[in-house]
């Protein structure tokens, strides 16, 4: 973890309430994608977590929902204004266990982390299949950018206005050597339940202060208790103390 | 002896700064930020005598100038504490520690407090009152002058350390569970810990913290703490340790003139992880300004108004 | 019935919110800036039998998020209220007016409030039961549901309108007072008054505030205020009025589910004159934003989280 | 009063730890020399009171010492920059019974509301003589920009390192037909001691809310109680309830 200043480039929304911001700084200590930054604002005492979309060199992309007052201030925020970062924060993803066809899921917010973690797949020379899961048309975003990566995008939506009508799983394929997932809970579950490989989730909980200090995150699981901002946020399908 | 030390209950701290238990772990965390050797020492996680997961999450929530948590004393037992967590500490804090103690019943406190005093790493134990008495009907210890009396002398009955009282600032009067807690042989009061407070989501209209309502700290509450620090300073005679939104070196300041003899910092640790060390390095300066030769010498420094 | 309308003890609002006393004065400075009638209505400074000048300055300190004000009652009397204050209002402010009574003794308070209570322009009385009891050894009568029960029972003996009993947040159980104000009959309970507080200048070493203790209030202590409205509101039959750091229309609805039937605004007024009309105005988007059809509907309407 | 929004055009420091601010806004609400305005600051909770120096058209200019976290944040703030200000606070001083020849004893930041009412007064064709008080040299300031007014400038400081050795009353003149004055109380009581004709004096106090509203500035005149924000905060040398 880093405590760093960075410089907003451009912040520019891209679906309704959805934000894209790059900002440059010292991404030094972000070594994974499913990592995540957590953001100091102004008049705001916890800061707000972000996960990492994409590192390249010293600039940063980060992704966000406006759901309050945070992100809404955040999203007024424009370039050459600062930020106080903390960086490199959680686990993030574990590439090796990925295999020759992995498949990623991404629902929502749930979906910028994809982006770095397709890259690097990517770069390994491993073919990534992404499945996006939305609730409307006006919700879906980044996938021309996933597809000139060189992913196989597929698109759900729950309402049917944009690629397959129906949930993230209604669009798993038949066959992958392991899978990846972000997004809501109750759609970590149904992936939880409708994948048959191993793979690894990506939670969300509310933080204080998101590098392991006030227990304020914890989760049971099968291999003890776990912080997700510290020991997660990403967690092996294994330890999931769900019901299967 | 430095201008920022300070004696806390026979003890030399090379100065006040104390990181609040439950705001700083076990220490390591931070031990990979910077060393935190350069803290007068730290107050660890809350220990109780059995493992606890604690409450269900939501465990936080956010307020203006503050935050509300609802962990429920998660740990890992008092005999994984010593076995695992103290050899750890080790390795990255060389000086005696304060270790914090929580229980639900008289004997709890005790059986917790007698197995961490033995522990050579252990400077002090503070001993969290703010719990419910599950014997007690659930009402917390620290609102209580018997149940807080009987908690600090069943310890002291069975400890050699210095023993500080933690006491819960959502009482009508802080100074008789003080004095209560001096009478039972308490080397030491340390307050405020959190008001108790709650927020509700609009969206979901559900309280944000799972457990309804939670421990209410940060720099909104400052004012309640030094005021409390204030009044219980000039009711016992042994030292008292504040607490309570302590987030700069002006705050050490004002805390120790209120009458504190170290301060402890909490939720600012949260937000800014280099906070302490940042307190510690801009109390010289800050002194400085105010004309303070040493901090020791301050402690319950503050003047009267001549009354008009 | 509008879709702010509430019902407060049987007399009908036209939206919940409330400038809380002592923010607001009589109401005039106000009037010069905007139509005061579009509030809910208003609880005026707190009058006593007597004009009181209050506390020596300075009586106001800066907090995170706050303020702490020791005002100390300054009021030109009941008798120079009913006199001046009250027909000069009549000019400008056309709703029944909530009359907030302070004393020192039992009697005090009756005396006052019965004179108020035949003023027409006068809804409600708010009895204001956090002023030191000075024939009861100067402690509040806030703090001991015996004295509040007294208060508000001879208020009661010598008055028809509505009787609204203000508690202090300066306790250990809040239900315990508010439960001794229903008990004597209190028509509704509106709180948090203050919570104390204390600020220290380090420049002069002296506290900010020349009465040293004062009443914090503002932002900071919307967490308290919230918890402490939740607790009142299920410990009793009669409406209660949220009060303590609200200053915009979410606070107002988030007290609203918390269990409050109207809300008082108090500091923001100080920091923006404007602050209870813009309330006023942006509720309606606001409950639209939150599907909120009738404020009315929304009172106690906090839900609770499955246990796990 | 009024609650606007002014843009800040200039911040320079004028001595040490006195800074002029000006800036453009609706002053139509700033009626009298003596007023002053209550400004709003990102972070801090109560607004900070400031005496107007002067008022050309849109055009305010404030001179206050930095004292603490408020005014230091307020000294960083750039041009372009805006303030939330409430105008037109406070009575201000009363110019008919200044007589033939007035005297205004500044003393530190005392001096500002002396620009703008040496202005109004000489307007009206009467000699101006200003009396300045400052600790040491390097405090003084403003002295030019009397002078180039018109009005006759004396300078005192305690240590003697600039103009008259000693207190601003050891500036006064043999004869005078009227007195106004603002600085720190001690000053003030010396003044009202000092001075043999009636006049005006200008009360500092901690305020809440700066307009009437909170009695947090309330003080014990002859008169009867005054508020130093709506009553004040310029009172008649015969309403002070000081031993004579």
């Amino acid at each position: 973890m880093k405590q760093s200043i960075f410089t907003i480039e451009r912040s520019r929304p891209l679906a309704r309430d959805v934000v894209e911001l790059r900002a440059h700084g010292d991404t030094s200590a972000i070594t994974a994608p499913g990592q995540f930054v957590n953001i100091r604002l102004t008049g705001k005492f916890l800061r707000r977590p972000i996960s990492v979309c994409n590192v390249a060199g010293d600039e940063l992309t980060l992704i966000y929902k406006i759901v309050g007052g945070g992100t809404r201030q955040l999203a007024a925020m424009r370039p050459g204004q600062t930020l106080d970062l903390l960086t490199g924060l959680g686990n993030g993803y574990d590439l090796s266990p990925a295999g020759d066809s992995p498949v990623l899921l991404g629902g929502g917010v749930g979906t910028p982390p994809m982006f770095w973690l397709a890259r690097e797949l990517l770069a390994r020379g491993k073919p990534v299949r992404i499945v996006l899961g939305f609730n409307t048309a006006d919700e879906v975003f980044y996938v021309d950018e996933l597809r000139a990566l060189g992913a196989d995008v597929t698109v759900t939506t729950v309402d049917g206005s944009r690629g397959v009508k129906g949930f993230v799983t209604d669009g798993l394929p038949q066959d992958y050597s392991y899978f990846y997932t972000c997004g809501p809970e109750p759609m970590l579950r149904a992936v939880f339940r409708a994948t048959k490989t191993s793979g690894q989730l990506s939670f969300e909980e509310r933080m204080g202060c998101g590098f392991g200090a006030c227990m304020g995150c914890s989760c049971k699981t099968l291999t003890g208790y776990k912080r997700i901002c510290k020991d997660g946020p990403v967690l092996r399908k294994e330890e999931i103390a769900w019901e299967r | 002896m430095g201008a920022l030390s300070v004696n806390l209950c026979g003890i030399e701290l090379d100065n006040p700064v104390i990181p609040a238990s439950g705001t700083f772990g076990y220490g390591y965390e931070f031990a990979e930020l910077y060393d935190i050797n350069c803290l007068g020492t730290f107050s660890c996680k809350g220990t109780t005598r059995q493992e606890r997961f604690g409450n269900p999450t939501p465990r936080i929530a956010e307020c203006s100038a503050g935050m509300i948590n609802a962990v429920g004393l998660q740990n890992p037992g008092v005999d994984r504490v010593i076995a695992e967590e103290l050899p750890r500490l080790k390795k990255c804090f060389h000086k005696p520690l304060m270790a914090n103690v929580s229980g639900f019943s008289v004997e709890d406190y005790a059986y917790t407090c007698q197995k961490l005093d033995e522990q050579e790493q252990v400077g002090w134990l503070e001993v969290n009152i703010s719990c419910p008495n599950v014997h007690g009907g659930g009402m917390s210890f620290g609102t209580d002058p018997r149940a807080a009396y009987e908690v600090i002398k069943a310890v002291k009955a069975v400890t050699r350390k210095p023993v500080i009282a933690k006491l819960s600032p959502n009482v009508t009067d802080i100074t008789v569970i003080a004095k209560a807690c001096e009478d039972a042989g308490a080397d030491g009061i340390s307050l405020i810990n959190t008001l108790l407070g709650m927020r509700i989501d609009l969206r979901t209209r559900k309280p944000v913290i799972a457990n309804t309502m939670g421990g209410f700290s940060g720099p909104a509450v400052f004012p309640v703490a030094l005021r409390m620090v204030y009044q219980t300073a000039r009711a016992v005679k042994v030292p008292v340790v504040g607490v309570g939104g302590v987030s700069t070196a002006e705050d050490v300041i004002e805390m120790m003139l209120a009458g504190a003899t170290a301060v402890e910092v909490g939720a600012a640790n949260l937000v800014d992880p280099f906070a302490c060390k940042k307190i510690v390095e801009a109390l010289p300066e800050t002194m400085a300004r105010y004309q303070i030769a040493a901090l020791r010498e301050i402690i319950g420094g503050v003047k009267q108004w001549e009354k008009t």
